[in-house]
């Protein structure tokens, strides 16, 4: 440029960058993928939180694929599923947690309104075989997680349809039979050879199976009710709940009594008491050890039905006696006419054990015209007693391995340790990977993604502005006829409202923080995303590692580490 | 063409007439005459330029700076403790090698305050880094101050074009001042290598550590020493234009045999000359009239004093505790002569003291007197002065 | 050479006199050389001005301590100490007064002419200015530059009506003292 | 686990997609708010700027011989007088016919202080230049002593905490008031904790004809006591306890207040900084203090109305620089 700049201390522009301030630094800024505690609470192992950035964009069919990963029935769980990722959402400590559920069946209701396809997979006929038994949640998706990673699958089911208590324990103003016929429709579709009208035990054995397939998956569910009895005495005209469920859900007739008590807190008693309620059954009460849940009752002893599905049975009359006990059956004959009630309470013993303690003094009575009890289900042990032994469920390891039985696998109910379809769901898949694990004979570890959730301190919430959750449109209680779907399902702005609402914990939010607020200009913004997953890289020539990065950065992406 | 013009009227045509683009003026006496005038211009429309008017020296000095910085060739003036005011100012625009020319309108610097001409300030700031230019009447000025302009562009140093308070800036007398077309002839359109482009950002004013800053002191050192060059080149190039001599780096006048020399800045040198003249063949001498004081003319200095027996050095500003300023370094320049004269000092016309005709046979009468060997101050007459009472 | 020295008060155009002088020479094709003595005089207080004119460049720049000339803008000021002081032998002093030199009752030892000129620029220009008038009958006695010349250096400073007014006042200022009197005053000066 | 960087660094460093005015390099301490609120600045405004800047740590750290980190055109020449310089920039621009605009900055002292008759000039005169302000509250570049912007009650090397002293006993300055006092048509507090906000300013400072001012809060970790870490930490809780309230004025009145979303005691600010710790002893005297900077962050809270609560609106970005997926909040 011909300008003497030894003249008056002139200098070129930017030359700076000859100087290397990265020799200042004692600590470095790192990116640091945490997990999100949604993706960590996930019963089926969905990372709620990288669809929902896809959401965000509006990038719907891409959240979609990336949910199914994980679930491959995204419009079922995001009906039934207890979603205890909004538990976990960070986001629930600031304002209100992230309605996943909701952005879940918005999803699911997308892809099978679009018809969206999964993944094609190419399966020789040289692959592996694998039997999966029952098509319930489990076992579907089970199935399906097999076939996207190339065997090929035979599914068992003992009735002419699939689905399990998809079709036959869960109301239909929960989860409309339509949409399970469309969601299994596809996933049966998808390389899976399926084998209605066939029964354990009855058409074929396990022993068959495992002599003609390369590995069993049980997903037999929970088909046989738990004997029930008071002080051993049992009315004689005993209608046991999940019985009646199905039963209404097949004839869609119930019987019409004036007045029904239902012992149990699960699922199946709310959905009960809500059929009985909704189909003009007067009184209907629910007998619950434990209380309903809400702020400041500890988890262990909140009924382990779902809340919403708890609040809206309330919204439509039914009644809940919590801590409450039956002590004795009032029978006339062998016929119910009411129960003696008496509080309840789950409280440590000497030795730090959990004990159910009756208060003396507390008794009262209830007049009914029937009891039903809704307190369990076991698993059936026709064709597999050798398996079961003296137990009502199967003994599986994390990966729903059988021990001595490598080749053997189960999930969902029949594990005992379940009661959600998500579970199940999740199940399914991690026994497919755990399978797939096996036949490839690698070693170690089934491989998974088993981080600490970040936690709320973790985060700058400084940079996130207090929005509401949004609600969705119920039925209104008057209209209700156990049929019709009450909850609808979120709007497009709402679903991408609450993908902006989400703290991306953990992740990068591609935000420009980091980039921005550097003093030092040695943070880089690139054009693509990073090979660590970040939109930024850390230039260390100039970084001095002040750590306001780390600082600032909303999410908890950066850490600050020491410099070796 | 010829004018009667009053001294600060005529440097503000001139300025004028060099097409300044920025002016900053602050008002203090005895220049405001000159941003007066400027001003004037500005609102009759025969100058076009940004004129600032601030609130102070140091911002005059700053909006020049910062003008000339970013490419526009500008202007301020100001005198006394205006000049030491933007002091500051004055060694950061030298030292940032910028060419900005500035009217120093001489005058003495207070305490005890006066508004009345010297040359201290001038003096002050001799160390600045600037080039100084001294002016013995106001036609210099006119030819000086376009001159300046000159200098300071092509050596990318400030000039400082100094003219005494009242004796000139308020003196109406008779002025050749140029036609536009010849200073444009003479004056080149400004252009800044350096200046803040947003095409070629430069960054001005860095910090220079003790690694580099002799360099860059030797640097800023030798490009004044450079600039004899140009100032005499300039004066050659505007005698050629105008016809007019301006006097180079010094002027010499009076017989080549004379034994006796003075030497003086500024516009005691006509009355000297007068005085000189007056007195015939009966006390011949050689008038010095120095005329760049920064770059200081060794050589020239040394060539003008050749065959003298005696210099006087007559100077209107003096450093109290060590004497004459002008003095001490003709006195270092003469020492390394063969037969260097001897050399008197005397200050004078200190706080606007008149000068008068009879300057030069004060200074033969105080030589003889055997005053002056070291440094004396000429009109000294304490004898008026009320008596103390304690 | 001739110098000359004004004596006025601040405010009475003591300086524009001086150079109105000294631009008068200019246009007659001499040189002129004006300047104030400044104080820190404000409005009212005595101020002097000097003036040279000349064949020749004028180089000196040191006061005028021994003029041929005074013009005086009061006759108050006469009285003020110093202001007298160096006049050349046979020089003149030219006073704006409206009475005669005998009414001044002065001893000055030079020749004293009146000249109410306060009064003939109050009665031609609207304002008691005296320059003018005190500078026509300046050039009127001495004869030391044209009228004309006056006229021009008016007509650098006025236009249009004032400067018609300017020129009335000229042509009847100089018609109001004997024309020529210190012509050979200017010789004494040169001598 | 360090980061594999496969990406040319150098190539994208030129290939950002914002301006940049203030490269890397610059020998500024770690998590310096000037730093950070002139590369902000200098991003915000675009090339097309000149700039002058007034002695101070920032011309110090950026400009060592023969290093530059500046990519604009920018010139130091004294403490007093960056004002002027940008006056003098501006005549220059419009006598040249160019668009190019000027920007003055300096810190509190060369704001504050020494370079205030040049700033009131400036402002006076109503030059078309943006006058920038960086405000860490004490002479940093000398070694932290008090200057007329150093909050009450702090400690500086000349205004130290003692028996008989608990610091600065003066008030800090209103300078944003006193330059809107001018009568020009705006002027503007930030702070670095709101790099949107500071984004906004200077494009809306810039667009308008004539002298604007802005007053950025900077951290400056040293002077202050505190980790780079906590830089923006420290900006933000200023803001939020209403001891810095963020304001703009136009024409001399007040046009608008950042509200705070969430009001914080003083406390929470103060506590994080050593040159306030002096006010955490257990004296009545300390108690006093606290009370007295609650008092006058309180009082800026009802001169100013910065009570937010009412006011939520989930798409208001105003009070908070609220993040979004896929950044590019300037964009």
């Amino acid at each position: 440029m011909g300008v003497k700049i030894t003249r008056g201390s002139f200098a070129r522009p930017g030359t700076s960058l000859q100087f290397d301030t990265g020799s200042w630094r004692v600590q470095r800024p790192d990116h640091l993928h945490a997990a999100a505690p949604c993706h960590s609470a996930c019963p089926a192992g969905e990372d709620a939180q990288a669809w929902l950035a896809l959401v965000e964009e509006e990038r719907f069919r891409e959240a979609w694929e990336n949910l199914i990963t994980a679930n491959p029935l995204p419009a079922i769980t995001g009906r039934v599923c207890h979603h205890p990722c909004e538990t976990a959402c960070n986001r629930g400590g600031y304002d209100e947690a992230i309605a996943i559920h909701h952005v879940e069946r918005f999803l699911g209701d997308m892809a099978l309104q679009e018809g969206w396809a999964y993944p094609q997979v190419q399966v020789p006929d040289t692959a592996p075989e694998i039997a999966v038994v029952g098509s319930g949640p489990a076992g579907c998706s089970a199935a399906y997680h097999l076939a996207q990673r190339g065997y090929r699958v035979q599914l068992f089911e003992a009735l002419p349809v699939a689905g399990g208590l998809l079709r036959s324990a869960i109301p239909p103003y929960r989860l409309p039979s339509k949409v399970v016929e469309n969601e299994l429709d596809r996933l049966l579709a998808n390389g899976i050879r399926f084998m209605p009208g066939q029964r354990l035990g009855r058409d074929f054995s396990l022993e068959e199976l495992q002599a003609s397939f390369s590995a069993v998956f049980l997903g037999v569910g929970t088909q046989r009710s738990r004997e029930w009895s008071i002080d051993g005495a049992t009315p004689r005209d005993l209608h046991v709940g999940l019985s009646l469920l199905k039963e209404w859900m097949d004839v869609g007739v119930i019987p019409c009594w004036s007045s029904v008590a239902i012992v149990g807190a699960g699922n199946t008693a709310i959905d009960l008491a809500r059929v009985l309620k909704l189909a003009g059954v007067p009184e209907v009460h629910i007998i619950s050890h434990k209380a309903i849940p809400g702020p400041g009752v500890p988890a262990q002893d909140a009924m382990p039905a779902i809340l919403r599905e708890i609040e809206q049975g309330l919204e439509e009359g039914v009644t809940i006696h919590e801590h409450r006990g039956v002590q004795r059956l009032i029978l006339r004959g062998e016929q119910v006419v009411g129960l003696e009630l008496v509080h309840m309470k789950k409280l440590a013993d000497a030795n730090g054990r959990l004990k159910r303690v009756a208060f003396e003094g507390t008794e009262s009575m209830l007049h009914v015209e029937q009891v039903i009890p809704a307190i369990g289900q076991v698993v059936d042990p026709d064709g597999i007693r050798a398996l079961l032994g003296q137990r009502s469920y199967f003994r599986v390891d994390d990966w729903g391995q059988f021990p001595d039985q490598p080749k053997l696998f189960s999930g969902g109910d029949a594990r005992g340790d379940r009661g959600t379809v998500s579970e199940a769901v999740g199940d399914g898949r991690r026994a497919a990977l755990a399978i797939d694990h096996m036949l490839r004979e690698e070693a170690g570890e089934v491989p998974e993604n088993k981080t600490t959730p970040i936690p709320l301190e973790q985060l700058n919430l400084n940079y996130y502005e207090p929005a509401p959750r949004p609600e969705v449109q119920l039925l209104d209680v008057a209209k209700r006829s156990g049929f019709d779907e009450i909850e609808s399902g979120l709007t497009h702005k709402q679903a991408t409202g609450e993908g902006q609402r989400c703290f991306s914990c953990g992740n990068c939010l591609a935000c420009d923080n980091c980039w921005t607020l550097c003093p030092d200009v040695a943070v880089l913004k690139t054009q693509d995303v990073a090979a660590d997953g970040s939109h930024y890289v850390f230039d260390y020539g100039y970084c001095k590692g002040c750590g306001l990065c780390a600082r600032e950065c909303p999410s908890g992406y950066i850490v600050m580490r020491d410099e070796v | 063409m010829q004018h009667a013009l009053e001294g600060s009227q005529a440097i503000a045509r001139a300025v004028s007439l060099c097409r300044p683009q920025v002016v900053s003026a602050y008002p203090i006496t005895p220049q405001t005459h000159i941003v007066e005038n400027l001003s004037k211009l500005v609102a009759d429309g025969v100058l076009e330029c940004e004129l600032v008017s601030v609130e102070s020296e140091f911002s005059a000095a700053s909006v020049a700076l910062g003008a000339v910085a970013a490419g526009s060739r500008a202007y301020t003036a100001s005198s006394s403790q205006g000049i030491l005011l933007m002091s500051e100012v004055l060694f950061n625009i030298a030292g940032l090698r910028i060419p900005l020319v500035l009217t120093c309108a001489n005058r003495a610097v207070s305490a005890p305050l006066s508004i009345w001409n010297d040359q201290q300030d001038s003096m002050a700031v001799r160390d600045a880094g600037w080039i100084q230019l001294y002016c013995a009447d106001n036609q210099e000025a006119i030819d000086t101050t376009i001159q300046a302009f000159r200098i300071a562009e092509q050596c990318e140093l400030p000039v400082m074009v100094c003219v005494d308070g009242f004796t000139l800036t308020h003196t109406l007398e008779v002025l050749d001042l140029p036609d536009q077309q010849q200073v444009d002839e003479f004056l080149p359109a400004f252009s800044f290598a350096r200046r803040l482009d947003p095409a070629n950002p430069l960054s001005v004013g860095t910090l220079v550590s003790p690694e580099y800053f002799t360099e860059t002191r030797q640097d800023h050192h030798q490009a004044l020493l450079d600039a004899t060059a140009a100032i005499v080149q300039a004066q050659s190039d505007w005698l050629a234009i105008s016809g007019r001599d301006t006097g180079g780096l010094l002027r010499c006048e009076g017989p080549d045999d004379a034994a006796t020399g003075i030497l003086t800045l500024g516009s005691i040198a006509g009355t000297l000359q007068e005085a000189i003249e007056e007195q015939g063949d009966a006390a011949p001498a050689r008038l010095i009239t120095l005329r760049a004081f920064r770059p200081f003319p060794e050589q020239a200095l040394r060539d003008a004093c050749q065959g003298l027996e005696r210099l006087i050095v007559l100077e209107r500003a003096l450093s109290p505790g060590a004497g004459g300023i002008v003095g001490t370094e003709v006195r270092a320049a003469l020492g390394v002569m063969d037969n260097p004269p001897q050399i008197f000092n005397f200050a004078v016309g200190l706080g606007g003291r008149d000068v008068p005709l009879e300057i030069y046979t004060h200074l033969l009468d105080a030589i003889a007197k055997g005053r002056g060997t070291g440094f004396d101050i000429l009109d000294l007459d304490t004898g008026k002065l009320p008596a103390e009472t304690s | 050479m001739i110098e000359i020295r004004i004596h006025g008060r601040g405010g009475q155009g003591n300086v524009v006199a001086a150079y109105l002088l000294a631009g008068a020479a200019f246009e007659a094709g001499r040189y002129g050389q004006a300047f104030p003595s400044f104080g820190a005089e404000r409005r009212g207080a005595p101020v002097t001005a000097f003036v040279r004119i000349s064949a020749t460049p004028i180089r000196r720049r040191c006061q005028v301590r021994q003029p041929a000339f005074l013009i005086i803008q009061d006759e108050a000021l006469l009285h003020v100490p110093g202001v007298l002081d160096g006049l050349h032998t046979g020089g003149g002093i030219l006073v704006n007064s409206n009475r005669t030199p005998d009414e001044l009752d002065i001893t000055t030892g030079h020749e004293l002419i009146t000249l109410p000129a306060s009064k003939l620029a109050n009665e031609t220009l609207g304002r008691p200015v005296p320059n003018t008038a005190l500078l026509a009958a300046f050039l009127a006695l001495t004869e030391l530059l044209p009228q004309q010349a006056l006229v021009k250096a008016l007509a650098e400073r006025f236009k249009g009506d004032m400067l018609e007014r300017n020129t009335r006042l000229v042509e009847r200022a100089a018609g109001m003292v004997p024309a020529g009197r210190w012509q050979e005053g200017d010789h004494a000066a040169r001598a | 686990m360090t980061q594999e960087v496969n990406i040319p660094l150098t190539d994208l460093r030129r290939s950002q997609p914002r301006f940049s005015g203030f490269e890397a390099g610059h020998r500024a301490c770690l998590g310096c708010g000037e730093a950070l609120a002139a590369r902000l600045v200098t991003e915000s405004a675009g090339p097309d700027v000149m700039y002058a800047n007034a002695t101070g740590c920032l011309e110090v750290f950026t400009t060592a011989w023969p290093d530059s980190a500046w990519r604009v055109p920018w010139m130091h020449s004294l403490f007093a007088n960056a004002a002027a310089i940008g006056a003098g920039m501006e005549a220059a621009m419009k006598a040249q016919g160019k668009s190019t605009r000027v920007i003055a900055m300096g810190g509190d002292g060369g704001t504050f202080d020494i370079g205030f008759q040049a700033l009131s000039g400036m402002l006076e005169r109503g030059h078309n230049v943006l006058y920038v302000c960086f405000d860490n509250e004490a002479y940093m570049n000398t070694g932290i002593q008090r200057s007329s912007s150093t909050p009450h009650a702090a400690a500086t090397t000349t205004s130290p905490a003692g028996r008989e002293s608990m610091g600065k006993r003066h008030m800090k300055k209103d300078i944003v008031s006193i330059v809107a006092a001018h009568h020009i048509p705006y002027a503007a507090t930030a702070s670095v904790a709101y790099p949107s906000d500071i984004h906004k300013k200077v494009r809306r400072a810039l667009a308008i004809d004539g002298p604007t001012f802005l007053h950025i809060h900077t951290p400056c970790p040293l002077g202050w006591g505190h980790d780079g870490a906590l830089t923006i930490e420290i900006a933000r809780l200023a803001v939020q306890t209403g001891l810095f309230p963020v304001i703009e004025l136009e024409r001399g009145g007040v046009a608008g207040a950042m509200p705070i979303r969430k009001l914080r005691p003083v406390t929470d600010y103060l506590g994080l900084q050593s040159r306030f710790r002096h006010l955490f002893a257990d004296s009545s005297r300390a108690k006093e203090e606290l009370e007295h900077l609650q008092a006058l962050a309180d009082h800026n809270i009802e001169l100013y109305g910065l009570r937010g609560e009412e006011k939520i609106d989930a798409l208001d970005s105003e009070g908070a620089d609220t993040v979004r997926r896929g950044g590019m909040r300037w964009a």
